[in-house]
């Protein structure tokens, strides 16, 4: 059953795909500010709703994509401005919090402006299926995935060779120290809401057409990204990806093997498996304690 | 928290327990006023964890479930007496919070965040899923709550009864706060090496928080179970968890009565809200994000901190 | 800080509880209660049932109202939790005084308002589907929805006919999937019909093709059933297609609706399903009752919100027209007289089918109120 | 007989030597003074005999017993406390409170008289309270009794470090540079507080930087460079020695 097995991968690959680039986000603003911003599945959600209904009013394809790139960016700004940026002295308790009011929020107004109905977007390019030894791999599957290798090499080049990538690095390990080097601590904060805004919004796009959209998206990808960044290891953005891939093909594999109905535990298991061995990740930075 | 204030904080919150139901015009308000002391039963065991131990839990209503199901499961397929089943649904619990606490606990901010989210998953994926025990995504329902042939019925009924349980948990929690365990559990949220060097076993005792809040969860689950017409799984969901968090910090995080006031808010506001239909959502968020920036401490520790500051 | 926390209680307790109560209203006007599930996972339920029902109030309203009394919706969102549906009812019960209640969007908070509407004596009129709200009978509860049991027997039906005896199942692991999934199971064996393959999937879940490979590589599959609503009945149906499996689909009255087809595409040419008449009113014969019925509701809910009205839209729609026609006929709102008429409904036609309630019977629907459609050429075709 | 034994003890982060082949002993009753350079491996070597840290091998040896294997709060029910350099206050707790966590170890600890509030445990609490405020005086605190330590000082929180180390009663108190951030006139009263501790019959072994405080009071001193012991003697062997002075002077100036 060598196809079965195959499909079974190209789907946890189309899977992990897909939650790896949910994962990027939370890794930027954590790398930024050590904060987990639970509104990141609203980010996603807002881009893929946006570019859904651009491209419904008539606006065409890249356009509409930029567009909603740029209005999701918008919103991350925003929602730092307003709600992150006030409250910065806050425990990482209560920043959770304020963010998971930001993604109630955001949900509400988004089912407001747009409606509650699933919205659909065109592959791009095409939806005949490629055949692989007997299984199948749908095109939008390579897009999703070129996608989160193309961020992550951009992310990587972004923090090692920029300086605004080097500053916002600077100013996760010691925001102190950071601002006394002329780093403007606070405009590293927006840019990085902003950045990872914006890469939600890439990712809620390219998934759509796999994935559809509806108001209330948002929550399912923002838990299995949060889970990916989590396993990688915070901040690390290889991690984040890897974590995407291994949770996304445990759970096709316990749906091919073991149950469907308990794929996503397996998956969940699996996390704490690692965790309990790994407490910082698969490839978090080990923390030394310094006393 | 001195022992004589803490005598008048219990005693104000006992007159206010007794006085409220003559507030209250119809069992629909009751209702509420239950759910209320539900809530902040739960919320006061899950404060001791994060607001005085420091350890988050984003999967406590999975412990919350647990104990549910496990009454309404053992009453209602096995006819176990329910307060049998309620020990039972305890014993599972605590046991299973015992054996996990260790490496999870070993865990910290977010990576401890992740573990417990998981934890309170997986629950929850068993609930829905084992459809043949738990009734499934449509639920169970456990019937009424009886010890022998008293059989509790009515709204108010169960009013006396949490409004009780509630009194006597805080006491509990207010006690075990303010001693050597409390000031432990307070010492290693501060600092866990410093605790660790006086002597302060931070592993034994972050078990021993976790544990204790799990089975307060449990506790109030299994009467849930018996009050709630039909149990479903979205009580032991990852919502519901997180509701219960935003509760602790949102009355603020280390304060007992905090604790009380945003489980009681918190349970209130969707009904106040239901006015506004489907801006609810907004409105509810915003009010979160406001509340937490304005009010970063909580709301009690904020508004206490204002009246101290006018006291000459 | 003893003090300041009682005072805060004290004071956050009158404030809430005030802004709850609200203006008192005067008892005249009939108060039909509702609660739905708007928002959350089953507003694909419960926003087309809000809608009909404050619509076809406020034209009741237009028109002088029902037996010369003005009629007062109140209606409550439970996102589809079924503790908040309970609190709910109670506060229809206790607070609004309604005289009847609609609603309940899935089965989980109608379970919920059961044992509420029993104990109070209300007339409760449930816009879910399962089978437990009607059977064992009980007295104050009604309910509109074709049973899911209904649609797999329809199913069965239709792959009897074409010498169908192996089957598997895909179903979603919440309400409506594993409903369905049950009662599929225990009608199975009156059509003869063997369980070969059985998979679950999560709502929401992007892509579910290794449990359609299993089901694939399962010998002796002849047709597949698959239950949920929402986005995943698409996303199941786009997998299918792109694995080329080559039984045929069979979708649930779940999907019955517009969005199904447009979310799915060219993957769902071919689909089958069980549907009420609503969505193929336009094919039925002229000389079908219903057809006049649905296309009426049919236009006037395509001109108020610009989509297609789903088989949801209309099972409020049945509820509210059987509701009223019962309080018209009690000539007060009586509840017990108004329950007495509810069950007295007779010869009702509805979106759902023509209506048929007796005493042991409180849905009143048979299985004529189904109709097997296939999507062709991206709309629903009957065929029966 | 030694309080303390240290034995070959090394120490590894990611192949940087922190402490290497490190051996010494100490007398019970003295004040032990450990100075060196900054990143010397003071701190490390701290960290290593209270158990915060594992060391990559060797060994220690408190009252003859081997230490391996025991957590920070097992060598504290055996007799150790100390203070650290980057402070560990309690600060989510009032100043007299994290005194009397220090009296942890001799209280009522058990689970359920605690949820009860027995008797017992209330008079346990009102006498730990008395000893912190006595502690908390003798450290020169009494101006903080009803404060909160998030609102204390620098200086103010550096002794209350040692109030609560105190409150434990240890055989052994480490203390990670009492006198770092101290004015001169609060350093000599940190100074008699040390000297005060030692006639108790306590083991001092402390890490400072302040050389008038370290030659003032100690009655040995071990000097340590890269991790490793550069010389060890009484002050003024240590004053003298010529290893000292070329790595305090600098290479030219010898």
């Amino acid at each position: 059953m060598l196809s079965a097995f195959l499909q079974f991968l190209i789907s946890g690959v189309t899977v992990g795909a897909i939650y790896a680039l949910c994962g990027l986000g939370f890794s930027i603003i954590y790398n930024a500010s050590h904060v987990i911003n639970f509104a990141q599945g609203e980010f996603i959600m807002i881009g893929a709703m946006t570019a859904v209904s651009l491209v419904e009013a008539g606006v065409p394809m890249p356009l509409a994509i930029l567009l909603a790139i740029l209005v999701t960016m918008a919103v991350g700004v925003l929602l730092e401005k307003l709600a992150v940026e006030p409250a910065r002295k806050a425990s990482v308790t209560t920043l959770i919090i304020i963010t998971i009011g930001a993604s109630i929020f955001l949900r509400g107004l988004a089912q407001e402006v747009w409606d509650k109905n699933f919205h659909k977007m065109d592959p791009f390019s095409g939806d005949t299926p490629i055949n692989l030894f007997g299984a199948v791999l749908m095109p939008q599957t390579l897009w999703v995935l070129g996608t989160a290798l193309l961020v992550i090499l951009l992310l990587a080049w972004f923090f090692n060779r920029t300086l605004e990538g080097k500053a916002m690095l600077a100013t996760s390990f010691n925001p102190l120290a950071a601002q006394l080097m002329g780093i403007n601590t606070k405009r590293v904060l927006m840019l990085s809401f902003g950045l990872s805004a914006a890469l939600g919004a890439v990712g809620g796009i390219v998934i759509t057409p796999i994935t559809f959209t509806a108001y209330d998206n948002g929550i399912m990808l923002g838990l299995k990204g949060f889970s990916a960044a989590v396993l990688g290891g915070l901040g690390n953005g290889f991690g984040a990806v890897a974590g995407g891939l291994i949770v996304g093909i445990a759970e096709a594999m316990a749906a091919g093997y073991l149950s469907s109905a308990y794929k996503d535990a397996v998956a969940f298991v699996i996390i704490l498996l690692v965790l309990v061995f790994l407490p910082n990740g698969l490839f978090g930075r080990k923390g030394t304690e310094r006393v | 928290m001195s022992g004589l204030s803490r005598w008048a904080g219990l005693g104000a919150l006992a007159i206010f327990l007794a006085a409220l139901p003559q507030a209250l015009p119809n069992n629909y308000y009751v209702d509420v006023a239950v759910l209320a002391c539900f809530n902040a039963i739960i919320c006061v065991g899950l404060n001791l964890l994060i607001g005085y131990a420091g350890q988050i839990s984003l999967g406590h209503a999975g412990f919350f479930g647990l104990g549910a199901y496990a009454s309404a499961v053992l009453v209602n397929s096995y006819g176990w007496p329910p307060l049998l089943a309620l020990l039972a649904g305890a014993a599972i619990v605590g046991l299973m919070a015992f054996a996990i606490a260790r490496p999870v606990l070993k865990l910290k901010g977010h990576y401890l965040a992740m573990a417990t989210l998981g934890i309170g998953i997986i629950i929850s994926i068993v609930i829905n899923t084992e459809a043949g025990i738990t009734g499934g995504p449509d639920g169970i329902a456990a019937g009424p709550f009886s010890i022998g042939s008293f059989k509790l019925a009515g709204e108010r009924d169960w009013y006396w009864l949490m409004a009780g349980l509630l009194l006597a948990t805080v006491w509990l929690a207010t006690n075990l706060v303010d001693s050597p365990v409390g000031r432990a559990l307070r010492a290693l949220h501060g600092s866990e090496v410093g605790a660790e060097v006086v002597g302060v076993d931070t592993a034994r005792y972050k078990v021993m928080v976790f544990v204790v809040s799990a089975v307060i969860a449990s506790v109030a689950g299994s009467l849930f179970a018996h009050y709630t017409p039909q149990l479903t799984p979205t009580k032991a969901d990852f919502f519901k968890s997180i509701e219960l968090v935003t509760m602790v910090v949102f009355g603020g995080m280390a304060s007992t009565f905090g604790a009380i006031v945003g489980a009681a808010f918190l349970t209130m506001l969707p009904q106040v809200l239901t006015v506004f239909e489907d801006y609810e959502p907004v409105i509810l968020g915003g009010i979160m994000m406001g509340t937490m920036i304005f009010m970063p401490k909580g709301l009690v520790p904020t508004i206490a901190a204002l009246f101290n500051r006018r006291r000459p | 800080m003893s003090m300041q926390a009682w005072k805060i209680l004290a004071s956050a307790a009158a404030v809430a509880f005030t802004a709850a109560a609200g203006p008192a209203l005067a008892a005249d006007p009939i108060k039909i209660g509702s609660f739905l599930s708007a928002t959350g996972p089953a507003s694909f339920l419960g926003d087309p049932e809000k809608k009909v029902l404050e619509k076809y109030v406020a034209e009741y309203n237009k028109a002088g109202g029902v037996a010369g009394r003005k009629i007062e919706l109140v209606l409550y969102d439970d996102a589809g939790a079924a503790d908040k549906a309970s609190s709910f009812v109670k506060r229809l019960i206790e607070n609004d005084k309604v005289d009847l209640i609609i609603g309940g969007s899935t089965t989980g908070t109608t379970m919920a308002a059961v044992p509420l509407v029993e104990a109070a004596g209300m007339p409760f009129v449930s816009l879910a589907g399962a089978v437990v709200i009607v059977e064992p009978v009980k007295k104050w509860v009604f309910k509109t929805p074709h049973t899911d049991r209904m649609a797999a027997e329809k199913i069965f039906a239709d792959m009897k006919k074409k010498g169908i005896t192996k089957y598997a199942m895909i179903s979603e692991n919440a309400g409506f999937g594993k409903s369905g999934h049950d009662e599929t199971l225990k009608v199975q064996a009156n059509y003869g019909m063997t369980l070969v393959a059985d998979e679950t999937y999560a709502p929401k879940d992007p892509d579910v093709t290794a449990q359609l490979t299993k089901i694939k590589n399962t010998a002796g599959v002849q047709a597949v059933i698959n239950w949920g609503f929402g986005q995943s009945p698409a996303v199941v149906t786009k997998n299918y297609k792109q694995l080329g499996v080559a039984a045929p689909l069979y979708q649930s009255h779940g999907v019955a609706s517009k969005d199904y087809i447009k979310l799915a595409g060219d993957a769902s040419e071919g689909v089958r399903l069980p549907a009420a008449g609503l969505v193929v009113a336009d094919q039925l014969p002229a000389t079908d009752m219903q057809k006049a019925v649905c296309a009426k509701f049919q236009k006037e809910y395509q001109a108020d919100f610009k989509a297609e009205a789903s088989t949801f839209a209309g099972h409020a729609f049945d509820g509210l027209q059987m509701a009223l026609a019962a309080i018209s006929r009690a000539g007060s709102t009586d509840k017990a007289k108004v329950r007495d008429e509810i069950e007295k409904t007779s010869g009702y036609i509805g979106t759902g089918g023509t209506v048929h309630m007796s005493a042991t019977d409180h849905m009143g629907l048979n299985l004529s109120a189904f109709h097997m459609v296939e999507i062709k050429k991206g709309d629903f075709a009957l065929s029966d | 007989m030694t309080l303390l034994r240290v034995e070959h003890l090394n120490k590894e982060f990611g192949g940087v030597h922190a402490v290497s082949d490190l051996a010494f002993t100490i007398n019970p009753g003295t004040i032990h003074s450990i100075i060196g350079p900054n990143g010397a491996g003071k701190t490390t070597l701290f960290n290593l005999i209270t158990g915060v840290y594992t060391p990559s091998s060797g060994s220690i040896l408190f009252n003859d017993v081997p230490t391996a294997g025991k957590a920070p709060y097992q060598l504290a029910e055996d007799g150790m406390s100390r203070t650290f350099q980057n402070l560990q206050i309690f600060f989510n707790m009032p100043a007299i409170e994290n005194v009397m966590v220090g009296r942890h170890l001799h209280l009522d600890r058990r689970f359920l008289p605690s949820l009860l509030r027995l008797p017992g445990i209330a008079k346990g609490d009102a006498q730990a309270r008395e000893k912190s405020t006595e502690l908390m005086r003798f450290v020169g605190l009494e101006a903080y009794l009803k404060a909160d330590a998030d609102a204390m000082p620098y200086g103010a929180l550096k002794r209350l470090e040692i109030a609560r180390a105190l409150a434990a009663e240890p055989k052994l108190l480490l203390l990670d540079e009492p006198a770092a951030g101290l004015n001169a006139t609060e350093s000599r009263e940190i100074d008699e507080v040390i000297v005060k501790v030692a006639k108790s019959g306590v083991t001092v072994v402390l890490v400072e930087h302040d050389m008038k405080m370290v030659m003032g009071i100690s009655d040995h001193i071990l000097v340590l460079d890269y991790g490793k012991k550069l010389a060890e003697g009484t002050p003024d062997q240590v004053r003298n020695n010529p290893d000292v002075i070329k790595a305090y002077l600098g290479g030219g100036a010898a």
